[in-house]
């Protein structure tokens, strides 16, 4: 028995030890990784398609609750008007999630672009969905209202061959951008206010 | 030797001989200066009985110590000149007694003293080494009773006359035998087993159930045969379990004849086919050697010749024109340098030609790989290596020319030996 | 018919071994035989079922409610030995033939980076729980298909007159190339 | 002593380099090797684990009852390989991205239990230190030279860095009119790529 | 913090719970050996090993279905430790080694052309195989294949060489060797094989006393590989320097060479490489078996007695040697002299082999300071008697026991005991006797100062036992033979002093059963030889006198010659615990005879005391010869001059004990080993085949 | 002993058929041969170069590879020119000649030699070579783009099956069996004529060089799969005729499945493996990623090819 409880304790101290450890390190490191992520993978994606902004979106940007969660929302101002908002959104693709990020105008409610920020897709295949500049341009201009597919479901965008899940992934993706912006769309508007000039 | 025939959608035919008028009689070879005997046994420093210059008479016992069981008789009159071991194949240790004859031919008069009432015991002492090698052993066997004795009257290969021959023109004496083998086995069931187009030659004419076979190769093959008879073949541990014992149709002939006459006969009968494919029938005594009776054919061996003991399928190449004909040496077939198939090095390329002719359904494509590398028991378990039934159809048809019979030989003796040494250790 | 889409995706397209590169010892240590093929691949199945299963209900009910993702790594892998030593001092013990079978195979399965990979991926993927479970199951079965695959092609290849310094692991992975290659015939089928 | 312990070092290195002459660790070796970067990268934040585990296993081997001696194993390599995976992703987070699922995957490394079970769980603190960096290391320089070979044939060109300490850019090695043989990138190409140099380390004796 | 502390404790808490638990429950009984193996496995269950895990791996282990080496990722130390475990000699103290018989290959003449599969096993199986000889390797390279540790590869020869730093005797060779000519053994069993009829022999091997693989040391020393070769003989006999010496190397009389040409000079290229190893400056290490912990007492230090000693070390045992002298070396330290055996030669040799750790009692008598039975009470697991043969003969003439009368190996010894050499001798000597030892009385005497020494021998010089060569150097050193001559008395001066020896001519009858022909005395043919000292040297006989005082006397069985009785092939007396070689077992003989005796008493008394069954060898080759081995006509040998012994001249070496045979130098040696066919049991290289081959190149 | 006469010695039986590896190689090439000169006279001196520099080079490459690991020459037994040749006819008229030099390398080194050579390659080495190429250098395998330099007078001047994936089936309807059959189509330089291999392939079944059943298999599994899916939804699927036609079809069921060490040698597998080669090649065209599926179908059909061949007629004798 003694043996027994030795065994369990040794266990569970390890455990709890890990996991304060742990815990202290997470804490430590997480700024440092969200500030990664904004400025490694989400910062580049958001500012080609915003190339033409007059602002730096990734600065200009703000946290919007949705629910029980936070969002990360950007800003881009052109023409001295802020009226484009990137909203980030995710969505299963052939491999694992397919991360992108969606511009939409909100004056006209068109897609101003879109780009996928991360995925781990088959080279050649459907990573051209990140590399591939023809195919995230035919998102370009497209009004939200449409649902978005690809043409083998009967939408509209031709997917990228051999890439068939990885497309659809990005346009289910792109309907959830859609969903997300529709639903907060009254916050997003009070939030830019003023923003721009 | 016949070759692939353009179209190779159908597979090669091949007909035993059967024995027609055409066969003439056997040509008497002369008895030869010195005649060599096997003794199937192996010869330990010396012989307690048996020296160089001891005087043997024809059709007299001869074996290496007092009480042995393995004998030979000697075919001829004269002295023993030497006395060696003899490696045959498969690692199979006997001893060569060679004989120089004596201008008269002297009989032995012990086996007729012996001779009656004929039992078990006699035939086991004095017709174990008579021509045809009757496999008496089987019969004595007490632990695996042999309920069915099958005489193979046909041809146990391709192009060999010999024994249907026997068949045909010693029925009396292949009936006297089956009554010796009744009176002495005390079973009932005799079979004589003939190639269908040879039937009625023989119903009637002999006093045994006859049992026709197809008279294409491979179905008169002993292991055939047996699959015929009792849908079984044998596997690791032998024929012994299987109750069944096979004896060749000479064999029969010899043991009639010797218990009607009183004397072991000395002669065999041999199909002798020369480089040309001309088939001869010779008579000569065991123990000739094979150059005299080639000789008298007017067959001549050259460097990388090949002379075989037996038919084209199953035979075993001998490695010298002095080697004696055997009990049971039914033919000797000469193959010029010319013809001779060689082997190759080339490994399967799983053509499967093998397959499709192979009359037992062995996966010889997968069974040559394993054995190839050695994995005999693998073959054994996965490959059904004991459903072969060693015809030898596989290799003659073998695109990469592989010798798939000898691996498939070499895999059971192998076996054989790896089972036998883990029964010693286990003792 | 999305479960079957599920299915195919990933025995076939999606492949654990071949396209995503998880459980490759085993996969080379136990395809030397098929009869032991065979057998890691019923474990397999049987184990990622069941770890599939308890990791999504840990991640799910536990970790997630309280922000402590990066902790299932080790939650998970805890779990996982955890499950299958339990499994097997059970089979050992209550169903021997069982055991004999199968049960031997399972400690091979505790550092199986498949089984570890694919409860990482489901819950990466945010999966529900019954797509979770076909997922486990697909995965598994696509590990046990390659392995009996592989399995075949070996049992040729080990008896083959491979070049010395191929021979063993090296052939072994480049035919696991080739069989990967091959399974590029299923792609965009789903 | 002081060759014991170096020979401890240098096995790794070369005689009993994983995963050419331990073939183990595979996943990892054929799943990041796409890049010379991405292998180096992978080699060293598994050499860390190594290296820490082997450590702290070594010094609790006398406490750790033999029962849940595994169990106890797993749980402090886990913790290693979460701190390398914070570590990664708030100092080399690109690097983080292309590794992926592999990183968490060290903890089920053959190599890595291995060597805390067989080696560190038998052996002294100073020991065990070297057989983990050799180990370490010697896994690094293989997932280095497959990816450096993979990323040569399949793109013609060697581009990366290591945590941004040291950076290397060969374009077009093979000249401008190469043609990248992309089968050496994907995955099948994993397969036979460590195979053929399987063979060659093969080729070259081990003593 | 206090979340995640509390989640983990939940985790690692339930896990451990259930587990130790389950551990209780599901406890099913294992082989205790499972789980000590498995502790030494990496336990990482990777499955590399091909295993379902560490724990099916260990079961394997256990039920030998595998290799202690079996885990890939723990290495070798858990190798090591695993075939602790096991029992499994862990292959660092005695490793298996495979060891090849055949050397022949190609050379070896074929019966037919083979065509078929391609192994050994499939040619074997058809006639034996292709090669005449019936034990010829078939080079088809069966045990190639089988080796998985590429430790054996196809050499230039046809036949397999063997790399013994790869090989590690897993016995797949063996197996595969349809032919059995591959043996795995470990070095204790490669000591212990003695010839037999079926193993591949040349003709000097299986001649020598000693059974030395000669033509390997013979090619070892070709190619320059002196350790080697010294090696090689010391696998078969520790005394090479003194054998190099004083052998009368029956081999070379049955050399092929010999039959078309002179035969190669086995003994001097033994020699050769003896003194090489002396002159060095080095002992070429000499590697023992682990100890055994058991104790065998060795009587006597003689040749018998040492090569006893030397082997039952090497075999891991520990014997302690016993000798009535002040020195050990029996016979060739007291009874060889010094100018054929240099004191320091010997003394150098010993060492070596004291120095493996063997305990030596020196100046302690049996039957005065000891007895079998004490040696018995003192727990040795086996005695070896090993005393010799120091009893001469005496000629039972009258006058025997004057003044100047002595005995031969008394006499020799008195010499070899005065390290100074000065005994005082006579003027005029006469020995009596044809042997070595009375050849070294006359040698001896002349080096003492005497002026006029002679040799009566009752038959002729054709007869004498003694070596050729050592009654040629007599002869050259001006000894006078009286042949055909019977001593019948010594006379007396009337002092007590020896005036005279009367001897009777004789001439030769019939032949008797030895086939030499019988001395016949010439009635009244006395004539007397004006000596003052008579040396009788005629033979000699065990010296058992303290066999009275042994309690176990009456089990022990003695022979009328005084020798212990014994088993010839086992050297067993009739207790079991006594072995017995050497002279005392075989009455006088060579040297090599004794070193050969003891190496065979050392593989009984090894079979004794590890408790097997105690075996001859089967088909014992001793003294006979295989019969397809001897050839009356050796084709192929072009003549070439054997290399003759340098020798000090006669003037030098009368006036002095030092040493008359000199040592060949390294370019003779090399021209003597390339004489050798290196012949096998039927086939050999012959010379025109290398000089073809040389020309070709 | 020098005296008697050395007689050869082997085992049973002492008679041959004739047949060997060379004889096989050679008649193959010759069944082959039309399909090539065919895509000679269509696309002219490239293809030659194509296939003289494709014999070539796969011979050279087997002849290197005996030489480095010191085994006898095996070139003599025709394989590697085989090989050469089916790779060449599979590739584009247009393929670079570095294109063709890494073609036959990974067939004969990568396909056969490493795993011991002729008879121990698991897979098709044609298929496999063209399957790695085909992913690494796509556009050198596209026909459209391969073939764009070329002034072809066939019907149509693109690829029918990349039309077919492209444009669905109304793009290629009016392609004509007949023209399709003769060859006059775009595709690799020697597997496009369907007569000229269709010939061969009839010659090599009647020699029992391949065997009829996967030939049959093959096509049938094309034709009824192909059958099945434009009867589901003819808009979007093409007829049988058309996909039995095009491609690699014929050359893959008469030339590439049937390679003898990589297919089974029992009948009811070999319906199995070839049928099951047929569908997939359907389903990849129809619904896979790539234009032609004939090539990855092979090699699926080689992975099965060890567990389909299990299934076997029992063997005399064996009583379980």
């Amino acid at each position: 028995m003694g043996e027994m409880i030795k065994m369990v304790m040794v266990l569970t101290i390890l455990s709890v030890i890990s996991g304060g450890g742990l815990k202290g390190l997470e804490e430590w490191a997480k700024p440092k990784i969200e500030n990664n992520v904004m400025n490694l993978v989400k910062g580049p994606a958001i500012r080609q398609i915003l190339e033409a902004a007059d602002n730096d979106p990734v600065e200009d940007r703000f946290k919007i609750k949705d629910g029980d969660q936070e969002l990360n929302i950007f800003v881009g101002v052109f023409g001295g008007k802020a009226d484009t908002v990137v909203v980030e959104s995710s969505a299963n693709g052939f491999a694992d999630k397919v991360g992108m990020v969606v511009a939409i105008n909100m004056t006209d409610d068109t897609l101003r672009g879109m780009a996928v920020t991360t995925h781990k897709e088959t080279p050649g295949l459907g990573a051209m969905a990140k590399d591939d500049p023809n195919f995230s341009a035919q998102f370009a201009g497209k009004n939200i209202t449409d649902s978005f597919g690809v043409t083998n479901d009967g939408g509209q965008i031709s997917a990228l061959s051999g890439a068939t899940i990885t497309s659809r992934a990005v346009c289910s993706g792109i309907n959830q951008a859609v969903d997300t912006y529709n639903r907060l769309k009254p916050q997003l508007q009070e939030q830019i206010k003023g923003m721009g000039n | 030797m016949r070759k692939r025939s353009f179209f190779g959608l159908s597979g090669p035919r091949f007909n035993y001989e059967l024995a027609t008028a055409a066969v003439g009689d056997p040509v008497a070879i002369p008895i030869p200066e010195t005649v060599t005997l096997y003794i199937k046994q192996e010869l330990k420093r010396t012989s307690s009985i048996l020296k160089v210059g001891t005087p043997v008479k024809t059709g007299q016992r001869l074996v290496l110590d007092e009480g042995s069981e393995i004998c030979t008789i000697s075919s001829v009159t004269g002295t023993i000149c030497a006395i060696a071991p003899f490696l045959a194949d498969y690692g199979r240790a006997w001893t060569a007694v060679s004989i120089k004859t004596e201008g008269k031919d002297t009989a032995d008069t012990e086996f007729a003293g012996a001779s009656e009432p004929p039992s078990l015991d006699t035939l086991n002492r004095y017709l174990a080494a008579c021509p045809g090698e009757p496999n008496i052993g089987p019969l004595m066997d007490e632990r695996n009773p042999v309920h069915t004795i099958v005489i193979t009257g046909g041809n146990s290969d391709l192009l060999i006359d010999t024994s249907l021959y026997v068949l045909k023109n010693n029925a009396d004496a292949v009936n006297s035998g089956i009554e010796i083998l009744r009176k002495t086995t005390g079973i009932e069931e005799i079979v004589i087993v003939v190639p269908e187009e040879s039937v009625q030659n023989y119903s009637g004419h002999l006093d045994a159930r006859i049992q026709a076979v197809s008279s294409r190769y491979p179905y008169a093959q002993p292991l055939m045969v047996l699959h015929h008879l009792t849908g079984r073949l044998p596997d690791e541990r032998g024929m012994a379990p299987m109750g069944v014992c096979l004896i060749r149709a000479e064999a029969v002939a010899a043991i009639g004849q010797a218990f009607s006459t009183g004397r072991l006969p000395v002669e065999k009968t041999i199909t002798v086919i020369d480089k040309n494919g001309v088939k001869h029938l010779a008579r000569a005594r065991v123990g000739t050697p094979v150059g005299n009776l080639l000789k008298t054919f007017g067959v001549e061996i050259n460097d990388r010749d090949k002379i075989i003991f037996g038919g084209p399928m199953t035979g075993s190449a001998i490695f010298s024109e002095d080697l004696p004909i055997g009990p049971d040496t039914d033919a000797i077939l000469v193959q010029d340098k010319s013809v001779i198939p060689l082997y190759s090095d080339y490994p399967c390329i799983n053509c499967g030609d093998c397959v499709r002719i192979c009359p037992a359904n062995v996966p010889v494509n997968m069974l040559v790989r394993f054995l190839e590398a050695g994995q005999y028991a693998d073959g054994a378990d996965l490959y059904d290596l004991y459903a072969c039934i060693e015809c030898g159809l596989c290799s003659y048809v073998c695109s990469s020319r592989i010798p798939i019979y000898q691996y498939i030989k070499l895999a059971k003796y192998e076996l054989d030996r790896i089972i036998s040494a883990e029964e010693m250790n286990e003792q | 018919m999305e479960y079957i889409e599920i299915i195919i995706a990933t025995i076939f397209v999606n492949n654990i071994l071949l396209a995503q590169f998880l459980g490759n010892c085993p996969f080379l240590g136990t395809s030397k035989k098929m009869e032991t093929a065979v057998g890691m691949a019923m474990a397999v199945i049987f184990v990622l079922v069941m770890a599939g299963v308890m990791t999504w209900l840990i991640f799910n009910y536990l970790l997630l409610p309280n922000k402590l993702v990066f902790l299932r790594t080790i939650a998970f892998i805890l779990v996982i030995a955890s499950l299958v030593q339990f499994v097997e001092m059970f089979l050992k013990k209550s169903i021997p033939a069982l055991y004999a079978g199968l049960g031997i195979f399972l400690p091979l399965i505790t550092t199986n980076c498949a089984v570890f990979g694919v409860c990482v991926l489901n819950i990466d993927k945010e999966l529900g729980f019954l797509p979770a479970l076909v997922t486990s199951f697909g995965y598994a079965a696509g590990f046990g298909l390659a392995l009996i695959i592989f399995a075949g092609l070996r049992e040729r290849i080990l008896i083959a007159r491979v070049p010395k310094p191929l021979q063993d692991t090296s052939i072994a992975l480049i035919t696991a190339g080739v069989i990967s290659l091959s399974f590029y015939a299923f792609r965009g089928m789903v | 002593m002081a060759k014991s312990i170096a020979s401890e070092f240098t096995k790794g290195l070369w005689k009993e380099v994983p995963p050419f002459r331990l073939v183990l660790g595979l996943c990892p070796v054929l799943g990041v090797t796409t890049s010379m970067k991405n292998g180096i990268g992978m080699g060293l934040a598994t050499t860390f684990v190594l290296l820490c585990s082997n450590i702290l296993v070594s010094l609790l081997r006398k406490v750790i009852p033999a029962k849940v001696r595994i169990a106890c194993f797993i749980i402090i390599i886990a913790t290693f390989v979460i701190v390398v995976e914070q570590m990664m992703q708030a100092f080399a987070y690109t690097l983080f991205l292309d590794l992926g699922v592999f990183i968490p995957l060290i903890v089920v490394n053959c190599i890595v239990l291995g060597r805390a079970e067989a080696f560190a769980s038998k052996n002294g603190v100073v020991k065990s230190t070297a057989d983990g960096l050799g180990i370490g290391l010697g896994f690094t320089w293989a997932l280095g030279l497959l990816g450096a070979v993979r990323e040569l044939i399949g793109t013609g060109s060697l581009k990366g860095d290591v945590f941004g300490l040291i950076h290397w850019d060969v374009p077009n090695i093979f000249g401008a009119s190469f043609e990248p043989f992309g089968f050496a990138v994907q995955a099948p190409g994993a397969f036979v790529i460590l195979g053929l140099l399987l063979c060659a380390m093969n080729l070259i004796p081990s003593k | 913090m206090t979340i995640a502390i509390l989640v983990m404790l939940g985790i690692g808490a339930t896990c451990g719970i259930i587990l130790s638990v389950a551990s209780k429950v599901f406890y099913v009984y294992e082989d205790p050996r499972i789980a000590e193996v498995e502790y030494f496995m990496a336990g990482a269950n990777c499955g590399g090993c091909g295993f379902a895990g560490c724990g099916s791996a260990a079961v394997g282990v256990v039920e030998g279905k595998t290799g202690p080496s079996v885990c890939v990722v723990a290495g070798l130390e858990a190798a090591t430790n695993i075939a602790t475990v096991m029992g499994v000699d862990p292959g660092t103290a005695e490793p298996l080694k495979s060891l090849n018989a055949c050397s022949g290959g190609d050379r070896a003449d074929d019966k037919f052309i083979y065509n078929g599969a391609d192994t050994c096993a499939a040619m074997t199986a058809l006639y034996g195989g292709q090669r005449v000889c019936s034990i010829g390797c078939m080079g088809k390279g069966d045990c190639v294949k089988s080796c998985q540790f590429d430790a054996i590869h196809m050499g230039p020869q046809g036949f397999p060489v063997i790399d013994e730093f790869k090989c590690v005797g897993c016995g797949a060779c063996e197996t595969a060797c349809p032919k059995g000519l591959l043996s795995v053994k470990t070095m204790s069993q490669r000591l212990l094989v003695f010839n037999q009829e079926d193993h591949a022999l040349a003709p000097c091997q299986q001649t020598c006393p000693a059974e030395i693989d000669i033509p390997k040391y013979i090619r070892l020393i070709k190619e320059g590989d002196y350790e080697g070769a010294v090696n090689t003989i010391r696998e078969r006999n520790p005394l090479l320097l003194s054998c190099g010496r004083v052998c009368p190397h029956p081999c070379e009389e049955y050399c092929r060479r010999g039959l078309e040409d002179e035969s190669v000079s086995i003994n001097q290229l033994k020699r050769f490489v003896a003194d090489y190893e002396m002159n060095s400056g080095r002992r070429f290490p000499i590697a023992c078996a682990p100890d055994t912990g058991k104790r065998v007492a060795v009587i006597g230090g003689g040749p018998a007695g040492v090569s006893c000693a030397y082997f039952l070390r090497r075999l891991g045992h520990h014997p302690t040697i016993y000798d009535a002298m002040p020195k050990l070396g029996g016979i060739t330290r007291y009874g060889i002299p010094e100018y054929r055996l240099p004191d320091d030669v010997l003394d150098w040799e010993i060492e070596g082999i004291l120095n493996l750790g063997i305990d030596v009692n020196y100046d302690t008598c049996i039957g005065k300071d000891f007895t079998i039975q004490s040696l018995r009470d003192e727990g040795y697991d086996a005695v070896f008697m090993g005393i010799g043969a120091w009893k001469d003969y005496t000629l039972g003439i009258k006058g025997e026991d004057l003044k100047g009368v002595s005995q031969g190996i008394n006499f020799l010894s008195t010499v070899a005991s005065h390290p100074e050499k000065t005994i005082p001798v006579g003027k005029r000597a006469a020995v009596v006797g044809g042997g070595n030892s009375a050849i070294d009385c006359v040698r001896t005497l002349l080096r003492l100062g005497c002026e006029k020494v002679y040799i009566v021998y009752r038959r002729t010089r054709k007869e004498m036992p003694a070596n050729e060569v050592e009654i040629v150097a007599s002869e050259h050193e001006g000894i006078n033979f009286q042949f055909l001559a019977a001593p019948t008395r010594v006379i007396d001066d009337g002092q007590g002093n020896v005036k005279g020896l009367e001897y009777l001519q004789m001439e030769l009858g019939e032949p008797d059963a030895s086939g030499r022909r019988r001395p016949v005395p010439i009635e009244g043919s006395e004539t007397i030889l004006d000596v003052d000292m008579v040396i009788s040297a005629i033979s000699q006989q065990p010296d058992i006198g303290f066999m009275e005082g042994e309690p176990d006397k009456e089990n022990i069985t003695i022979t009328r010659w005084n020798t212990f009785d014994n088993d010839p092939e086992t050297l067993q007396c009739s207790v079991p615990y006594l072995f017995t070689g050497g002279d005392v077992a075989t009455g006088p003989s060579l040297v090599v005879d004794a070193i050969g005796g003891g190496r065979r008493a050392a593989r009984a008394i090894h079979q004794y005391i590890t408790g097997e069954e105690i075996t001859g060898t089967p088909r014992s080759l001793r003294s006979r010869h295989i019969p397809e081995s001897l050839f009356e006509v050796v084709p192929g040998v072009i003549k070439s001059p054997r290399t003759p012994m340098p020798e000090l001249p006669v003037a030098q070496r009368i006036t002095s004990m030092s040493e008359v045979d000199l040592v060949i130098s390294e370019a003779d040696a090399a021209h003597e080993s390339n004489r050798c066919l290196n012949c096998c049991r039927i086939c050999y290289d012959p010379d025109q085949k290398k000089a073809q081959d040389q020309n070709a190149a | 002993m020098n005296s008697k006469k050395m007689l050869i010695v082997s085992h049973a039986p002492f008679w041959h058929d004739g047949s060997g590896i060379p004889e096989r190689s050679y008649h193959t090439i010759i069944a082959a041969l039309p399909a090539a000169f065919v895509g000679i006279a269509y696309y002219g001196a490239p293809a030659l170069g194509v296939i003289s520099l494709a014999v070539a080079s796969a011979i050279l490459w087997e002849l290197l590879l005996n030489y480095a690991g010191k085994r006898p020459i095996t070139v003599g037994n025709g394989n590697a020119a085989l090989i050469g040749l089916l790779t060449a006819m599979v590739l584009p008229a247009s393929a670079p000649w570095w294109l063709v030099l890494i073609g036959t390398f990974l067939a004969i080194i990568i396909g056969i030699q490493i795993f011991g050579g002729i008879g121990a390659n698991p897979f098709n080495p044609v298929a496999l070579a063209i399957a790695i190429l085909m992913v690494s250098y796509k556009s050198h395998l596209d026909f459209d783009t391969a073939l764009v330099n070329f002034t072809l007078d066939f019907p149509s001047t693109t690829d029918p099956l990349a039309a077919l994936k492209a444009f669905g089936p109304a793009a290629v309807e009016d392609l004509n069996p007949v023209d399709l059959f003769m060859g006059r189509q775009v595709g690799g330089l020697g597997s496009s004529c369907g007569l000229a291999l269709a010939l061969g392939g009839i010659y090599l079944m009647l020699r029992g060089i391949i065997r009829w059943e996967i030939s049959i298999a093959f096509i049938a599994g094309v034709f009824i799969s192909a059958m099945l899916f434009n009867m589901a939804d003819p808009v979007r699927y093409a007829p049988p005729m058309f996909h039995l036609l095009t491609g690699y079809t014929l050359i893959g069921a008469f030339f590439l499945a049937t390679e003898s060490s990589s297919s089974p040698v029992n009948f009811i597998p070999m319906l199995v493996y070839g049928a099951l080669g047929g569908v997939m090649a359907v389903l990849i065209r129809n619904i896979g990623v790539y234009v032609d599926g004939v090539i990855f179908a092979i090699l699926l059909i080689n992975l099965i090819n060890p567990l389909v061949d299990k299934i076997r007629p029992k063997a005399i004798g064996k009583v379980a």
